[in-house]
């Protein structure tokens, strides 16, 4: 039963990592109905700017805001040079597009930092302390706080300020949203250096656990299927999905793994979460096709 | 006109370029541009017509690879031809299998379909020996190839095998878009609630694009595996050679079978191109730039060229034809 | 230099290397120490016996379709053709298999590749040089047995193998079955997927095995992540043993504390006290032509083993020219070489590498030569040499061995050379 | 002309959704041959009652009989075998396809070839396409599309697009025809040929019209019978001179014309 | 009516960079007056709104050639939002409402071009619903599951959230019931009345959109064929013919077509 709970406990805390990564993927989907597949590369990006400027000696801080300030900057640039000129393309084609995107930033990362992997120390102890029974890293802690906090702060922001809506507005009708006034550049310019805010976030805590180094940017992978049960334009559907996909996988792979040759971690999430979005076709929170004939 | 154009062209590559070309040339480019493209025509069905958006074709390539390597293995005296043609049918019914919940998902949920597909077959092909003849690494080797008792072994005796199941397959495939069923996979793709109140049956519509599409992406996968590489482990399907079929039809135009020859060509040149220009420009100490520039460069071409022309390659071709032809005013302008 | 054919008259080496994609580290490193090498030689000699070496390089990125694609733009070039092909990837060494044997063009695999290559009857152009997969498996059970002291001490215990999924990690699948067998110990395998940045499961279930060791075979970004995730889950690093491709200071300085104590097998220690590393490092880095950019790699795991592979490939060059003449050879010819390589522990002294690499006798049967190796534990700056060189069960191995290519040769219908007429 | 039978009846119909009430106990007979125009505010149920009809929506209670036949829910894949056809108030034409294509389509559900037989070729695949080509000739003839055949449609105009939808609707020579609002956003001469169509269709065809249409002249000139509907209630159902003079119908749709008068009074 | 608050001059248009839709077009239209802009279908009247407000680009469409004044600035420089700002709002033809924001939201989404405060912004949006109290009731339904003519309202009332001077509006009865339809001009004719602004209405719906303005102008394949007051536009009779109609004289003439058919 303690072995139980401490596999849920680990699931639920590495599903926590997951919906770092499907945010970002969430505020672009929200706002341009892209699915961005740099995500990944952006947060590998950002943590291994972050990393080398560490190393080479600035300060925490310095660090932080340098990358911070670099993250925006991209978000402003892939705004203009690539979204700017897609306008009113169709979602494929936008999808492709941030595949493309992913090569160069990939590329341009490890041309900038170089291809080694790097040790992050953020001072936040991975190792387990004991909740009772159950053992819990100090790091998964920390990690699941500040999810929740983005998870707080970004839910805020959509509901309930005029920004919000304006980028809820964009997702739904470019056309209309330059009608009335809404300057796409603007929010799309602000969603992408928001996604990049959040992919430093993931990059930084992600990194300290794996080492920053290229497979970073394959986390993508672990988070459409979060998307997927939480539906791609659900903020709180980034971090239940995760949760439900970290305890599910981590539960499978221990449970179920051991009959069938291990390895199930690779597609037990894709294989839950379709047969999930065959019950409900637009994920857990997700915003149901609206069509009326 | 158009048809003979189609025929020369045809015959060169089938009779000409056989005897000109040097491995290279077969081994490292026409092999694998063949495969491809086969695989884009295959995707191109089913997402540029049916308007099914895959990422597991990937996926099904290694299934048709598998099997083709299984039903040579195992059935004794089997022709090669009918070992692919088999092939082509397990990808199918797999294929209708991860096909199901399209009934009831659209646009990106889909990929979850396709992704389940492409993360569970590379699993079971690897975790179920009794697929790789129980090779502990889970390679598999290319049998012989040969046809009604002539040897396609060769460089460009693989060449020849591939151009002719690409070429009689592309046929299929063109009469397929232009009958009823291609216009039933376009109508579910622009309007399913309009198609279904004609009397087109959505579902069947869609489980035939994936059967068919994924035959395809089948018989592409055994000339990958048997043709070009030879020998394969299913770890060299990933979601990365998925992404890239995609790519194929997207750069070469989407609902066009022409454009995923377009694509193919696109895709496997370029990087070649490029690797060389690299390796010209920065020599051998800095081998690790020219890659990162040239993976740089092959996104920013990507993001370009979707920019410059979203239809694909395809209406850059047909744009470029047309105004030569009112040049010379003698070449046929093609047909919308 | 360009990518023009290199001159004729110097010996060609096509490196597939792969500097960039999830697996740069053991890239960079270990193309980088062959290079290095192969200019110390040009440098210093002058070449082997007045044979300028020359190389240059075509990016993998460790796939294998551009893995094939590279060796088909390169087996044309050099003239008179390669020497020999160095992948360093199981994955393009499967698919160069029958490739490079109808191309007359030496593959070596050194220390992986597949094992029944070894049997070089079968084989005579793949050289799974100085340890094999099975070897490696074999030396890990030795080295646990003889810790706790004695094979017989070995019934009863639990072992894990957190495996790599991927060929090279599944290649030992059947040989710890084996081995776990005929010791009587309690093997679990349990496969990390590819890239093997999420490990969290495997590392809970090891928790609950509550094994006595855990044999670690990874790569790249799984090594790392090993070690954190066992730290998390409070499994001790020094009762982890990772293989000959977990080995280098890549895969352990980024764990960080979560490493210290860990334990690694290898046959190409790291350090830069060697002299022929001292040398590269005054030759080669002196005069600003070393190919690592960071400097502090130099001596590193990876670099070393690049290293040694360049002492193999020029040394069986070097015993090919002995045989035929003292000029380019053809990769044909070079075959001859590797098929004869061998190295005492003399002619190692001489090259300045003792210590670094195992003697090793490589024959017409037998293309691993050697199958020796030594353990080491990070002290979370540097490795640290815990033994001297432990034997591979060899014995055990070669029937093994010889079944399985004898199963591939009838596969492909391949007549198996006589070795014993070959002298 | 037009006979006695009913060909369409609907019973005590109920939808709503989400709690908002659509449609409440409506009743509705259609004879056939009429042209029955169904008209109200906005928001008053009438595509809703036409999607309930083609099944797209699923009532609550309610029955529909259809030719004789009883059914809680009409079965959206057989309404093309039944001799339903529709077109939708917001277009709904396949925008990637030619004009003749768009048109051909109409016929999806009577191509007796299958996959196989197209690819091959067979002969049945292609009297199939022969036919269907001819029909579709016929059709942009008889609509003034016929120099359009090549174009995709969505580079028509709308005007043409919805003629577009009515070709692809008669084609299949159904035995009853839904229009939703065919002459929205037309202007009067358009509106003329439209209505033109839709009545040399109906002598054509015996097709029956279930018609909804806002502009009232048409609707009174056009019809037989015309039924009203207002907050998913019928409030009214008789020939056009009836419902004209329905107090409650001037109430609740047509409005009085005071404030015209008072306009052209300022002008 | 010195300078008019918008002037169109020669402003040619194509899409794609190929199809021809607008050739040399001038309009303008005064303070306080109703433009009505009539034409059959493909005539190019969306066209010329979208060319007034810099929407063509959005659509892969170009302005060729000619120029536009708004309130005495040319507007080829100003984005659609400074224009918007400016004061020139438009409800685009085929309604785009914001299918997933509620009727609500979608009002406040008319306001986004101007910086108010939320009270300010909860008058602006109760005095829509003074307009159309039928949006009341659905204000918290997505504006997808509205009927037709709820989200033309809708479309309307997001359009004078942003206070404008000059509101263009494309098509603003079409599918809408007569009763609706006439309470929409009857409204704009108020608003124009009551708070001086400027209307420019595209509408096929001609015999009410005469009635309503105080000049038309009627476009043919691209270009203005007819323009002058209301009153003599109405009485001519080409005009009558084909874009009014429906006079009480003519009403027979389909039940004829019916009985010529018929035999
Ligand atoms: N799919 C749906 N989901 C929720 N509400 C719906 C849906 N379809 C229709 N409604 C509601 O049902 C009512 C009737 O709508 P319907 O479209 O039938 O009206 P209508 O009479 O056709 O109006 P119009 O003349 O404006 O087209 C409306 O209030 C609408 O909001
Ligand atoms: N997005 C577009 N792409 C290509 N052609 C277009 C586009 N929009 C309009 N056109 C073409 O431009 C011309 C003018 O169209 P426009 O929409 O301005 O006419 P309209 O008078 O508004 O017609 P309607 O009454 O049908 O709305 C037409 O020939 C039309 O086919
Ligand atoms: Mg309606
Ligand atoms: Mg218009």
């Amino acid at each position: 039963m303690s072995f139980f709970v401490d596999v849920l406990v680990g699931g639920l805390l590495s599903g926590v990592m997951y919906s770092l990564v499907a945010l970002g993927f969430v505020l672009i989907y929200k706002t341009s109905g892209v699915l961005n597949f740099a995500q990944g590369a952006m947060v590998l990006f950002a943590a291994l700017t972050f990393v080398s400027l560490t190393e080479h000696k600035l300060p925490f801080a310095v660090s932080l805001l340098v990358t911070l300030a670099i993250m925006v900057a991209l978000g402003w640039l892939i705004e203009r040079f690539v979204l700017k000129p897609l306008v009113n393309q169709s979602s494929i084609t936008l999808f492709m597009a941030t595949l493309g995107l992913s090569y160069v930033i990939e590329g341009a990362a490890q041309l900038l930092w170089g291809t080694e992997v790097h040790g992050l120390d953020l001072g936040i102890p991975d190792t387990p302390m004991q909740f009772g029974s159950v053992a819990i890293s100090e790091f998964d802690l920390v990690a699941a706080l500040i999810a929740a906090t983005m998870v707080a702060a970004l839910t805020l922001f959509f509901r309930t300020t005029r920004t919000g809506l304006a980028f809820r507005a964009v997702a739904d009708d470019q056309l209309a949203a330059i009608a009335v006034g809404l300057r796409l550049s603007h929010v799309w310019a602000i969603a992408w250096a928001l996604a990049g805010v959040v992919a430093l976030v993931a990059g930084l805590l992600w990194g300290a656990r794996l080492g920053v180094q290229f497979s970073l940017s394959t986390v993508v992978l672990k988070a459409l299927p979060v998307l997927v049960l939480g539906g791609f334009d659900s903020i709180a559907g980034a971090i239940v999905g995760g949760l439900l996909i970290g305890a599910i996988e981590k539960s499978a792979e221990v449970y179920i793994g051991p009959f069938v040759g291990g390895g199930t971690e690779g597609w037990i999430a894709y294989v839950v979460a379709l047969g999930f979005l065959l019950v409900r076709p637009a994920g857990l929170f997700g915003q149901r096709e609206l069509v009326r004939a | 006109m158009r048809f003979w154009l189609v025929a020369a062209l045809l015959a060169v590559a089938l009779l000409v370029v056989p005897r000109v070309g040097n491995t290279y040339l077969f081994d490292a480019i026409l092999t694998p541009f063949l495969a491809l493209s086969l695989a884009g025509v295959g995707l191109n069905l089913l997402t540029g017509y049916a308007g099914q958006i895959s990422v597991g074709s990937a996926a099904f390539m290694a299934i048709g690879a598998f099997a083709a390597y299984n039903f040579n293995l195992r059935v004794p005296h089997l022709p090669l031809l009918a070992s692919f043609a088999l092939a082509g049918l397990t990808a199918a019914a797999v294929g209708i299998v991860f096909g199901l919940p399209s009934l009831r998902l659209k646009g990106f949920y889909l990929l979850v379909s396709t992704l389940a597909a492409q993360y569970f077959v590379q699993w079971a092909l690897t975790n179920f020996h009794w697929f790789a003849n129980d090779d502990p690494s889970g390679v598999i080797t290319a049998p012989q190839l040969a046809v009604a008792g002539i040897d396609f072994s060769s460089s460009a005796g693989r060449y020849v095998l591939s151009l002719a199941v690409v070429a009689t397959l592309t046929f299929v495939a063109l009469r397929l878009v232009h009958s009823q069923t291609g216009r039933n996979w376009m109508a579910v793709r622009d309007k399913d609630l309009a198609a279904a109140v004609i009397g087109v049956p959505i579902f069947r519509s869609k489980l035939l694009a994936f059967a068919i599409s994924s035959f395809y992406c089948g018989v592409a996968g055994v000339l990958w595996a048997f043709a070009y590489l030879r020998t394969v482990e299913s770890d060299g399907f990933t979601l990365d050679l998925s992404f890239r079929i995609l790519f194929i039809i997207i750069i070469g135009g989407l609902a066009s079978v022409r454009g995923a020859f377009f694509g193919a060509a696109f895709i496997v040149v370029l990087p070649l191109l490029l690797s060389r220009i690299g390796a010209s420009f920065f020599g051998t100490t800095d081998s690790g730039i020219a890659e990162l520039v040239e993976m740089i460069l092959i996104g920013v071409l990507i993001i370009a060229f979707l920019i410059a022309e979203p239809a694909g390659l395809v209406s850059l071709w047909d744009r470029g034809r047309r105004r030569l032809a009112r040049l010379l005013s003698f070449v046929p302008a093609p047909q919308s | 230099p360009s990518f023009a054919a290199p001159d004729r008259g110097q010996e060609y080496f096509p490196l597939q290397s792969y500097r960039v994609g999830p697996y740069a580290a053991g890239g960079t490193g270990f193309f980088g120490g062959f290079i290095d090498y192969m200019n110390l030689i040009n440098m210093r000699d002058g070449g082997v016996n007045g044979v300028k070496l020359t190389w240059n390089e075509c990016e993998t990125e460790y796939e294998v379709e551009r893995g094939v694609e590279c060796y088909e733009r390169m087996k044309t070039q050099g003239n008179p053709g390669p020497a020999a092909m160095n992948p360093l990837s199981v994955g393009i060494a499967y698919a160069l298999l029958d490739r490079s044997t109808s191309d007359k063009i030496p593959l070596i695999t050194i220390n992986h590749g597949r094992t029944d290559t070894t049997d070089g009857a079968v084989f005579p152009y793949i050289f799974p040089l100085l340890l094999n997969p099975w070897s490696e498996a074999s030396a890990m059970v030795n080295y646990v047995a003889q810790r706790d002291g004695g094979l017989d001490k070995l019934r009863g215990r639990k072992i894990v193998v957190l495996y790599h999924g991927s060929p090279y990690g599944r290649e030992t699948i059947p040989i710890f079955a084996l081995l776990s067998q005929k010791y009587g110990f309690e093997v679990t395998e349990i496969e990390v997927p590819h890239p093997g940045n999420q490990q969290q499961s495997q590392w809970l279930q090891i928790q609950r095995i509550a094994p006595e060791f855990v044999i670690l075979r990874g790569w790249g970004v799984m090594n790392p992540v090993a070690l954190k995730t066992a730290q998390q889950v409070g499994f001790p690093a020094d009762h982890i043993i990772g293989n000959i491709w977990s080995n280098s200071e890549e895969d352990v300085r980024p764990a960080g504390a979560a490493a210290v104590g860990y334990i690694a097998l290898t046959d190409h220690p790291s350090g830069t006290e060697f002299p022929v590393v001292q040398e590269i490092i005054k030759t080669v880095y002196g005069a600003n032509k070393g190919n690592l950019d960071d400097k502090s790699r130099i001596g590193s795991g990876y670099h070393t083993l690049g290293i040694i592979n360049g002492i193999l490939n020029v040394e069986a060059l070097r015993i090919a020219q002995q045989h035929f003449g003292d000029k380019a050879l053809s990769g044909e010819q070079v075959q001859w070489g590797f098929d004869h390589l061998d190295l005492d522990d003399k002619r190692i002294a001489e090259l300045g590498a003792t210590g670094l690499l195992p003697p090793i006798h490589v024959t017409c049967a037998d293309h691993e030569g050697a199958g020796a190796v030594k353990f080491q534990q990070w002290d979370g700056q540097r490795w640290v040499t815990k033994t001297g060189w432990i034997q591979a069960d060899r014995k055990l191995l070669r029937p093994l061995i010889e079944a399985s290519a004898n199963k591939y040769a009838a596969e492909h219908h391949i007549t198996p050379r006589n070795c014993a007429k070959t002298s | 002309m037009s006979a006695e039978r009913a060909l369409l009846e609907l019973r005590g119909i109920e939808l709503s959704f989400g709690g908002v009430r659509a449609l409440s106990s409506v009743d509705l007979t259609v004879r056939e041959g009429d042209i029955h125009a169904i008209i109200g505010p906005n928001g008053a149920g009438k595509s809703s009652l036409l999607n309930v009809i083609s099944g797209l929506y699923r009532p609550l209670a309610g029955t529909i009989a259809f030719a004789g036949k009883d059914y809680t829910h009409v079965p959206v894949s057989a309404l093309a075998h039944l001799g339903i056809a529709r077109t939708f108030q917001n277009l709904a034409l396949f925008a990637g396809m030619s004009v003749r294509d768009n048109i051909v389509m109409g016929r999806a559900a009577f191509a007796r070839s299958n996959f196989a037989e197209n690819v091959l070729g067979l002969p049945r695949s292609r009297s199939d396409e022969r036919e269907s080509a001819r029909r579709a000739e016929e059709i942009m003839d008889f609509l003034g599309l016929h120099a359009k055949g090549d174009r995709k449609v969505a580079t028509l105009p709308y005007g043409l697009q919805k003629r577009v939808e009515l070709g692809r609707a008669l084609i299949a020579g159904p035995r009853l025809l839904l229009l939703d609002e065919p002459m929205a956003g037309m202007t009067a001469g358009e509106k003329l040929e439209m209505c033109r169509f839709i009545v040399e269709a109906k002598a054509e065809f015996h097709t029956t019209v279930v018609l909804i249409e806002h502009d009232i002249g048409v609707v009174m000139d056009l019809s037989d019978r015309v039924a009203v509907l207002d907050y998913g209630r019928k409030i009214a159902d008789g020939p056009p001179d009836l419902i004209r003079a329905d107090q409650k119908v001037i109430d609740a749709y047509i409005g009085v014309d005071h404030d015209e008068r008072l306009v052209e009074a300022a002008v | 009516m010195s300078e008019p608050l918008l002037s169109v001059t020669n402003v040619g248009a194509t899409y794609d960079n190929a199809i021809l839709a607008l050739s040399r077009v001038s309009l303008t239209v005064g303070a306080g007056e109703i433009v009505a802009l009539l034409g059959a279908n493909g005539a190019g009247k969306t066209t010329t709104l979208r060319a007034i407000s810099n929407l063509l680009s959005a659509v892969h469409g170009q302005i060729t050639g000619g120029h536009v004044t708004f309130d005495g600035r040319r507007t080829e420089k100003l984005g659609p939002a400074q224009l918007v700002a400016a004061g020139l709002a438009q409800v685009i033809e085929g309604r785009h409402c914001f299918p997933h924001l509620t009727v609500e939201e979608n009002l406040i989404a008319g306001a986004s071009a101007l910086r108010i405060g939320r009270r300010q912004l909860a008058a602006d949006v109760a005095r829509i619903y003074g307009y159309f109290p039928q949006l009341r009731a659905k204000r918290r339904l997505p504006a997808a599951l509205c009927s037709g003519g709820e989200q033309q309202m809708t479309a309307i009332g997001r359009a004078l959230m942003a206070r404008p001077r000059l509101l263009m509006l494309d098509e603003p009865t079409m599918g809408l019931a007569p009763l609706v339809a006439r309470e929409i001009f009857h409204f704009l004719r108020a608003l124009n009345r009551d708070e001086n602004l400027s209307i420019l209405v595209a509408e096929q719906n001609a015999t009410l959109a005469l009635r309503y303005a105080d000049r038309a102008y009627v476009l043919e394949h691209g270009s203005v064929a007819l323009a002058g007051a209301s009153a003599e536009v109405r009485e001519r009779d080409d005009v009558k013919h084909f874009y009014l109609g429906f006079e009480p004289r003519q009403r027979r003439q389909y039940s004829s077509l019916v009985s010529q058919v018929g035999t």
